[in-house]
């Protein structure tokens, strides 16, 4: 077992399924189509499970690492791993795939077949995302996932899709570009000032960081820090999410809020920190600033929405603030529970995209003004409503406390000010949460469409449940998440950490040299 | 003995052959080259490739050739035998084609065989012909040969989506 | 002992009268036939140096020679059927629609 | 049997699992069902209970699971059982056990009957996790779950918009509060590295006081919003739109008295930091005061309660405040048995009164003469009234009496006489309750009166025994005052105020003679008749003014409009809040997204508008100038190519004869070498 | 001179065999009359001799002195090359065949496959004398005969392959020597179902002798034969009969191989499972009805071919586990 190529296979399998149906499957066999789908989803969740169950805790470096040859000249590989950071964002991708599959059964009614093509693709690139550990092939899949996302919100979206696709797609692609731009930087400098290979062989260029004059860095950093940053997306970057949430479908909404904005914060964990030390340092004040913004201002946009989905969007730019402020909390617990975090995020907030795509299905609106009174035609779906619900706004033994709070713990340890001013965003999370819950669920049933409404059938509760008991579980027993984290991210803790000297000695060079 | 069979299936092979590109009616001419196959197994036999041999019958005359008459059946031949039948560039290429040859006996000329190699052959010989053409076969040759079989499989499915009967909607 | 220019020369001639028949038949089955006698004239040829050499790869050789030509048979045929159905003609000059 | 103190939250969580999952099934057996739940829970509590009280005592840790760890942070799902949590333990269970039994006859015939109970059987586990925690993060996990089920049980006659914005508006205050408490968490943590109680407050004794009263004011943040102090305590009022059940469990007895315990338990810091513990002070005495004069003039016989719960809560907290934590303690538990059988009282009244109009069901201007048709309920409310206003040997007397006492030792002045002129208000405006709803004449709507009765004995049982209980639960554990049982047994869980530290010397000295066996002398005893004055005073005030001579209230209020206007409309301080804080926040957020649709996402679309004017641009040069060479290429190649396409004849075999040609060439290349 | 020698021993050896050959399927021809005759509760031939004994020779005579009838359209050569090109295959193969330890007239080393190839030229006879009868039946059994015979000379190829593989050799002596103990039915039951069914159809037999069925072609490719080609037409059927039940023994019966403590000569064992081979095939030939086109291509590729190539995979995967 140990020799098989595990993480490819992951990776390629949804590829290999969307080109089976692509070739050999007809338009109108929407049922084979359907099922071979899901079947392909479910398998490559499946064989994910070793990666749960085969990981070594203790472990820091990268595990089940395949690693080939690609285009030597320029030293690009084949080269992919898992470790700490990524294994669960990984299990989360193909859990994610499954409800994603599963939820459009009868969401999407035109053009199934190049739906499913879409949404398989789309896997391969998370997933592709997620492993590589070869900077190059990472840029490579993070480009992939643009594409089927692209065509998920433009072709099956609501009434503005167009609008929402071409900004999604031209707004994250100018940020990759920069990236790309950040990540030739680093490559020719390491060339010149670090093991004088041309690599991109992220094993190999994380100890080329400290050496790499801060002055650099700081540009590289900033490269990487928008092409991370639209993804995440931090706040004066965020404007594409709730037009690209509010057009996609429901399984485009859901694996947009649980997987694609993970590849931003991701993106941060593990390269522009442990790659850019000194320079990650620097930024710190800055990029806690944009986060608590974000989670202040995001919560409160969020609460003047009147779309649901829209209130959910905005609801995520507050979470991924979390996030943010947890990992450039630069300490253990705060990068631990930023980690977290994304996982819960990409659990709870998904949740909520199925739950609004469930009555959206249905009525075929998202205002909050169209609803009220729900939780009397429709008992089950308020209580999964409001178990989401509390889940997000970090209720304790729910998952959203746990990253929340070792967040706050983290970003207090750093300072006490950081912590004081994210606290704010838990108050307003509990209410527009809460008005939101309210205006849907309470109060008289006043529109009489609503009467019509049927409850969650097994399909939409059976999709929902997996991430419901996740919610508990992460909630209760977080160890075995947790404990799959922390030895990977106490090592990146410490490779920032670590450069803390080189760094005050660049700053003194510095201003020595500003002196003379 | 064997020069003078060499000689017996090279001329059968040379008339038929000849016999068979100037014939009108088609079935006549694949008949004639059923039969120039059957002298060209027995070049192979005296060559010592007898499995080669069995192949060619097997396959070409039995398989091959039979395809070729099933098709011609199928088809309306009769009319194409009343009609010209030399192409309008023939006595072109006849020239050209002579002068080929001319060319090809010209290098031949020029050609120094080396001795031939020793090689134990005999009809019936065990292990023989099968044997040694399976060992290099599926060893040394496995990949082509699989290629050859997806080229097979290829000209399957591309004859069969030619020659159906387009079905109208 | 068969010297190998017997063999050469007797490919040469198969080969020679096969292309002769390909350049200047007008109907396309015999055009086919003729390929065939081409290819069994290279295989001649084949033997010939697998004989010469104590070689088996000559033979390999020849085999692939067959696959090939069976496929060749194969597609050629089809091609022509189809055309038989949609046009009535067998000859080769008549089917000349792919020009300038 | 302390060690199956794990037992306690998990019958509970059987019954929210049983109604939770098949409500509809189960249907009016769910109150039978949570109520046995909540028994057997009571049953563990009470085995632990007479082991702590007639056994060894101490402390005990009983550890489940650890739950986060990360890094140097860990804390771990574990139980504490001390004396402390055992008194909690006894009031939450207790309560929570009879209100349970109250509110399946309350509760009959409602549609949402199975989930009633599931929320309160989830109530009692958080409640039990908030008590049982080892640490502050098993306490906020209780903290929030009781939060929520506040929030639940508030809003749960949900069409109701009063109701639901009731719900909203008590969780979102608690959240402020949570805010701090998480805060305070993180300070102990920063300065102590673990959040569990026995190693947290082993560290306490290093902290500066600085730090100390850092952490205690956020933490009393938190204790502020759920414990309805000022200024958060404006949702506890609204919370009445709650079933009156819930009202007397989470909204009296338990629920808000969270924050006591919360401070209580966290005392060894405290004593460290005396800036807090007089903020606390001051904090409970105005909370105390201001809640009994709004309770004054309300009409509605739950808001008078509410208030009145608001104003105790503050009693109990400036208790904390002036570091008499064990009669904080007593305080909480006594109030907990007479405000519970009163709110069951005015339930059981409300209740007898739901075929009367909606808005004069709980209206007391609309009740009045109910004492002969429920007598039950008569007696048992006003054994309670009794003991609220302080009458010994009732329970509030007792501990009361501790507070005030306390409070005038220490020093803080100010705080006593807050604390007696509330305590007047108290005994006032409970007889003013009984004397509107109980005698003179009867109001009640014409149509109601003749549905009027006794209520069922379900919900009469649990009011007898809470009026046992509110009679001798304040004399047998707190006689002699001051060194009572409930002292001596609560006595390890509670640090002392040091020496030297914020009381006066006087104030220490009565203390640690209180600790050796009570107060005496002259001052105790004139404390002690100044009380009973008190109370007495209040009690026949209102029977001057509701019974004797009806009409003085009208004069008076003819004589103070303005005041009373100002005390019926609770000071305006909802207006305040609105006007202050809720509006401006909904202006920031309409601002906000104005402000993100038009600038931020308008520079997002700008910069595209932009990049497709200059295109525009680019692409006119493109057409006449690149284009241009472009196409003049192409025509140039066409004009060859037709030159050249009559080599296509499109006949294969003139294309092999170019082929044989080929061939003829290359050899003869070979041959003329 | 041992050439010489040997020319005239393999001449002799052929003579015998091919006029013995004649003389049984002559008699076969009685036989399978007299097989029939009584399954259908007749007597059959009865007049010529004691019970008919005499009528192939009579039969023989009728056939060597009836008229031959070349039809004024049909293109002559090749009508007349095609009960030759059916008759010579047929007897070619018995060069091959093994009839006793000692008696055949040659062995190579490529037998099996020998005989495959040769008797895989059978089709252009009939295709020959189909085409050039300028008939339409005769065409149409023409057609039908090349595709079925091309269908299911894969099946039978396909089906020896798992003997083959068990025995090693393609040589036909050595392969009834290794089934001196277990004979190769046992162990492939599958591949001789195959090859049955597949020897019936290259035989033009019933139930697959579409390519001459009376009913409906009128006799198929040999509509238009009579006389002495027409007796070749039928010497070939039944000499290829033979051949492939001798093929049929060699490969799955032990061939001329007996069990030991029944001392008979190997050649009488040989003629005892021939006979018992040609007596299945005349029976089947009473029994079962005539398959439809479309039903004979639909069992030849869409169940022989799986079931054959299945039964080659699992041949190798035990072989190549227990042997």
């Amino acid at each position: 077992m140990s020799n098989m190529p595990l993480l490819t296979l992951i990776t390629f399998l949804p590829a290999a399924g969307a080109v089976i149906i692509m070739l050999f499957m007809k338009k109108e066999q929407t049922k084979a189509i359907k099922g071979f789908a899901t079947a392909v989803a479910v398998l490559d969740f499946l064989i994910s499970l070793p990666l749960w169950f085969q990981f070594d805790q203790s472990e820091a470096g990268f595990q089940f690492v395949e690693k080939v040859s690609w285009i030597p000249t320029i030293g690009v590989s084949y080269f992919v791993g898992i470790d700490g950071i990524s294994v669960l964002l990984v299990l989360l991708t193909t859990l994610t795939m499954i409800v994603g599959v599963v939820c459009s059964y009868t969401a999407i009614e035109e053009r199934e077949k190049e739906y499913y093509v879409c949404l398989l693709l789309l896997a391969t690139g998370m997933l592709g995302t997620f492993i590589a550990l070869d900077i190059f092939l990472f840029y490579v899949f993070f480009e992939v996932t643009l594409v089927p996302m692209y065509f998920l919100i433009g072709v099956w979206g609501g009434p503005r899709k167009l609008y929402a696709a071409i900004k999604f797609f031209l707004y994250t692609l100018f940020g990759s570009v920069l990236m790309l731009l950040g990540i030739l930087a680093f490559y020719f400098a390491n060339f010149k000032m670090g093991t004088g290979t041309l690599t991109f062989d992220l094993v190999e260029l994380y100890g080329v960081g400290p050496k790499i004059p801060l002055s650099l860095q700081i540009w590289i950093f900033l490269a990487f820090f928008i092409g991370f940053a639209i993804k995440v997306p931090m706040f004066p970057f965020h404007t594409w999410l709730p037009d690209a949430h509010v057009e996609a479908p429901t399984a485009g909404s859901v694996i947009l809020a649980g997987i694609l904005l993970k590849m931003g914060t991701y993106g941060f964990v593990r390269f522009a920190l442990p790659l850019l030390p000194q320079a990650s340092q620097v930024f710190v004040p800055f990029m806690v600033l944009l986060s608590i913004i974000g989670i202040i201002y995001g919560a409160l946009v969020a609460m003047a929405q009147t779309d649901i989905k829209k209130l959910v969007a905005y609801s995520s730019v507050s979470h991924l603030g979390f996030v943010m402020l947890g990992i450039f909390a630069l300490n253990d617990q705060g990068v631990l529970g930023g980690q977290l975090q994304m996982i819960n995020h990409g659990i709870s907030t998904g949740a909520l995209f199925l739950l609004v795509g469930v009555v959206y299905e249905r009525r075929h609106t998202r205002l909050i003004s169209d609803y009220g009174g729900l939780s009397k035609v429709v008992p089950v779906y308020t209580v999964l409503f409001a178990i989401t619900m509390l889940s997000s706004i970090g209720l304790p033994g729910l998952n959203g406390f746990v990253g929340e709070f070792l967040i706050l713990i983290g970003a207090f340890k750093k300072s006490y000010v950081y912590a004081a001013f994210a606290v704010i965003g838990i108050v307003l999370g509990a209410a527009y949460m809460l008005w939101l819950f309210q205006r849907v669920f309470f109060g008289n049933l006043d529109n009489p469409e609503n009467e019509k409404l049927t409850d969650c059938n097994t399909r939409e509760v059976l999709y929902l449940l997996p991430l419901i008991i996740l919610m508990f579980w992460i909630g209760l027993y977080p160890k075995p998440f947790l404990g799959r984290m922390e030895a990977s991210v106490k090592k990146v803790v410490k490779m920032v950490n670590a450069a803390e000297a080189p760094q005050k000695a660049a700053l003194g060079k510095m201003t020595k040299l500003e002196k003379r | 003995m064997e020069i003078y069979f060499f000689y017996m299936f090279a001329g059968g092979m040379i008339i038929t052959s000849l016999l068979m590109v100037t014939r009108a009616n088609v079935i006549h001419a694949a008949l004639l080259l059923v039969l120039t196959f059957f002298f060209l197994a027995g070049v192979f036999v005296l060559a010592g490739a007898e499995f080669l041999a069995a192949v060619q019958i097997l396959l070409y005359a039995g398989g091959i050739m039979v395809l070729y008459l099933f098709s011609i059946m199928l088809m309306n031949v009769e009319v194409a035998v009343r009609m010209r039948q030399w192409h309008r560039q023939g006595v072109v290429v006849f020239v050209a084609v002579v002068l080929l040859g001319l060319q090809i006996w010209a290098v031949l000329g020029e050609v120094e065989f080396a001795a031939p190699k020793q090689w134990e052959w005999s009809l019936g010989a065990t292990p023989g012909n099968v044997e040694a053409i399976g060992a290099v076969l599926y060893t040394k040759f496995l990949f082509p040969f699989e290629v050859a079989s997806v080229l097979l499989l290829a000209a399957m499915i591309g004859a069969i989506v030619l020659a159906k009967r387009r079905i109208e909607r | 002992m068969i010297p190998m220019t017997h063999f050469l020369v007797l490919g040469a001639i198969l080969f020679l009268i096969g292309a002769a028949g390909v350049l200047m038949r007008r109907n396309a089955i015999i055009i086919l036939l003729s390929i065939e006698l081409m290819l069994n004239a290279v295989n001649v040829t084949f033997v010939g140096f697998s004989r010469h050499l104590a070689d088996m790869t000559g033979q390999v050789f020849g085999i692939f020679v067959i696959t090939v030509a069976a496929c060749e048979a194969a597609v050629g045929l089809a091609i022509l059927i189809a055309l038989n159905r949609d046009r009535t003609m067998v000859n080769v000059d008549e089917v000349n629609l792919l020009k300038w | 049997m302390i060690e199956l103190a794990w037992l306690i939250p998990v019958f509970p969580v059987i019954g929210v699992l049983i109604n939770g999952l098949f409500g509809r099934h189960v249907g009016e057996k769910a109150g039978p069902i949570a109520s046995v739940m909540a028994g057997l829970s009571l049953l563990v509590v009470l085995g632990i209970a007479s082991q702590m009280i007639f056994g060894a005592g101490g402390s005990h840790t009983v550890p489940l699971w650890t739950w986060v760890e990360a890094g140097s942070f860990s804390a771990s799902m574990s139980f504490l059982i001390d004396p402390l949590s055992t008194i909690m333990l006894l009031v939450v269970a207790g309560v929570g056990f009879l209100v349970h039994v109250y509110a399946v006859g309350y509760m009959h015939g409602d549609p949402g009957y199975p989930r009633f109970f599931t929320y309160l059987n989830l109530f009692m586990l958080s409640m039990f996790l908030l008590v049982l925690g080892d640490n502050y993060l098993v306490m906020f996990v209780g903290w929030e779950g009781v939060g929520l089920c506040s929030y639940l049980l508030i809003g749960f006659w949900y069409e109701k918009q009063s109701a639901s914005d009731a719900g909203k508006k008590a969780f979102i205050v608690n959240r402020i509060g949570d805010a701090g408490f998480l805060l305070g968490m993180f300070l102990i943590w920063t300065l102590t590295g673990s959040l569990t109680y026995t190693e947290v407050f082993q560290a306490a004794p290093e902290m500066s006081a600085a730090m100390a009263s850092a952490v205690g004011l956020l933490l009393f943040v938190g204790a502020v919003g759920k414990s309805a102090q000022i200024p958060l305590y404006v949702w506890l009022p609204d919370a009445m739109e709650g079933p009156t059940p819930v009202s007397a469990l989470i909204h009296a007895a338990t629920m808000v008295t969270a924050g006591v315990y919360m401070v209580a338990r966290t005392s060894p810091i405290y004593v460290m930091g005396p800036d807090a513990m007089s903020v606390i002070a001051i904090v409970g005495a105005l909370t105390g005061l201001f809640a009994a004069s709004i309770g004054l003039v309300q009409n509605d016989i739950k808001r008078v309660l509410a208030y009145s719960t608001v104003s105790q809560l503050g009693f109990m907290f400036m208790a904390l405040g002036v570091g008499a934590f064990a009669a904080g303690i007593f305080h909480l538990m006594t109030h907990a048995f007479f405000k519970g059988l009163l709110f069951l009282g005015s339930g059981s009244v409300i209740h007898a009164l739901h075929h009367a109009p909606e808005d004069q069901q709980q209206d007391m201007r609309y009740m009045g003469g109910l004492k002969d048709k429920m007598p039950v309920t008569y007696w048992t409310f006003l054994i309670g009234a009794v003991a609220i206003a302080g009458v010994p040997p009732l329970a509030g007397f007792w501990s009361k009496d501790e507070i005030l006492a306390n409070a005038f030792f220490t020093g803080h002045y100010t705080v006593w006489i807050m604390g007696t002129v509330a305590a007047f208000m108290t005994a006032f405006y409970m007889f003013r309750l009984i004397f509107m709803t109980f005698h003179g004449e009867m109001r009640v709507d014409h149509h109601a009166r003749e549905h009027i009765h006794e209520s069922p004995a379900t919900m009469t049982v649990p009011l007898i025994i809470l009026a046992v209980l509110s009679v001798i639960g304040g004399v047998i554990p707190g006689f002699p005052p001051e060194a009572g049982w409930i002292h001596r047994f609560l006595a390890p869980s509670l640090a002392k105020v040091p020496a030297g530290g914020h009381a006066t010397d006087q104030g220490v000295h009565l203390m640690n003679a209180a600790a050796g066996g009570g107060h005496s002398g002259p001052a105790v005893v004139l404390l002690i008749i100044l009380a009973i004055a008190v109370a007495v005073g209040g009690i026949a005030l209102a029977w001057h003014m509701y019974v004797r001579d009806t009409e003085a209230p009208n004069r008076l209020y003819e004589r103070f409009r303005g005041l009373y206007r100002l005390l019926l409309e609770k000071y305006y301080i909802d207006e305040i809040y609105q006007a202050c804080i809720v509006e401006p926040t909904y202006k920031l957020m309409r601002g906000l997204w104005t402000f993100d649709a038009k600038v931020v996402d308008g520079a997002v679309n700008g910069s595209s508008l932009i990049t497709v004017i200059s295109s525009r641009f680019s692409g006119i040069f493109d057409l006449r100038t690149v284009d241009g060479a472009v196409n003049g290429t192409a025509s140039f190649i066409r004009f060859f190519s037709q030159v050249f396409k009559y080599l296509q004849s499109g006949m294969v075999q003139n294309y092999l004869f170019v082929m044989l040609l080929g061939i003829f060439v290359m050899l003869s290349a070979y041959l003329f070498r | 001179m041992d050439m010489a020698l040997e020319v005239a021993v393999a001449a002799i050896k052929i003579f015998i065999v091919v006029n013995v050959v004649q003389l049984v399927v002559a008699y076969m021809i009685y036989v399978e009359r007299k097989v029939i005759a009584h399954a259908q509760l007749r007597l059959g031939p009865m007049r010529v001799g004691w019970h008919g004994l005499l009528q192939p020779i009579a039969d023989g005579l009728k056939l060597f002195l009836k008229e031959d009838i070349v039809p004024d359209k049909a293109d002559r050569i090749v009508f007349v090359l095609a009960p030759v090109m059916v008759l010579v295959p047929a007897l070619v193969v018995y060069a091959v065949l093994p009839f006793s330890a000692t008696f055949y007239i040659t062995q190579i080393n490529i037998g099996l496959f020998f005989v495959l190839a040769i008797s895989s030229l059978g089709v252009f006879g009939v295709v020959m004398a189909g085409w050039a009868s300028n008939s339409k039946y005769s065409l149409l059994g023409a057609l039908r005969s090349a595709a079925q015979m091309l269908s299911y000379e894969i099946f039978l190829g396909f089906s020896v392959i798992g003997p083959l593989m068990l025995a090693g050799s393609l040589n036909l002596q050595e392969i009834v020597h290794a089934q001196r103990d277990v004979w190769f039915v046992f162990y492939q039951p599958v591949a001789f179902i195959v090859f049955f069914v597949a020897a019936l159809a290259e035989t033009n037999r019933a139930p697959f002798d579409l390519p001459e069925a009376e009913t409906e072609l009128v006799a198929g490719f040999h509509t238009e034969y009579s006389g002495m080609k027409f007796a070749f037409f039928f010497l070939a059927e039944y000499a290829s009969m033979m051949v492939i039940s001798t093929i049929g023994i060699v490969l799955f019966f032990g061939g001329w191989e007996g069990p030991d403590f029944i001392p008979l000569p190997g050649f009488v064992w040989y003629c005892l499972k021939l006979g018992a081979f040609m007596f299945v095939f005349i029976w089947l030939r009473a029994t079962l009805p005539r398959y439809r086109y479309d039903q004979l291509m639909r069992v030849g590729w869409k169940f022989m071919f799986p079931l054959v190539m299945l039964n080659i995979f699992l041949t190798g995967f035990l072989k190549y586990l227990f042997l």
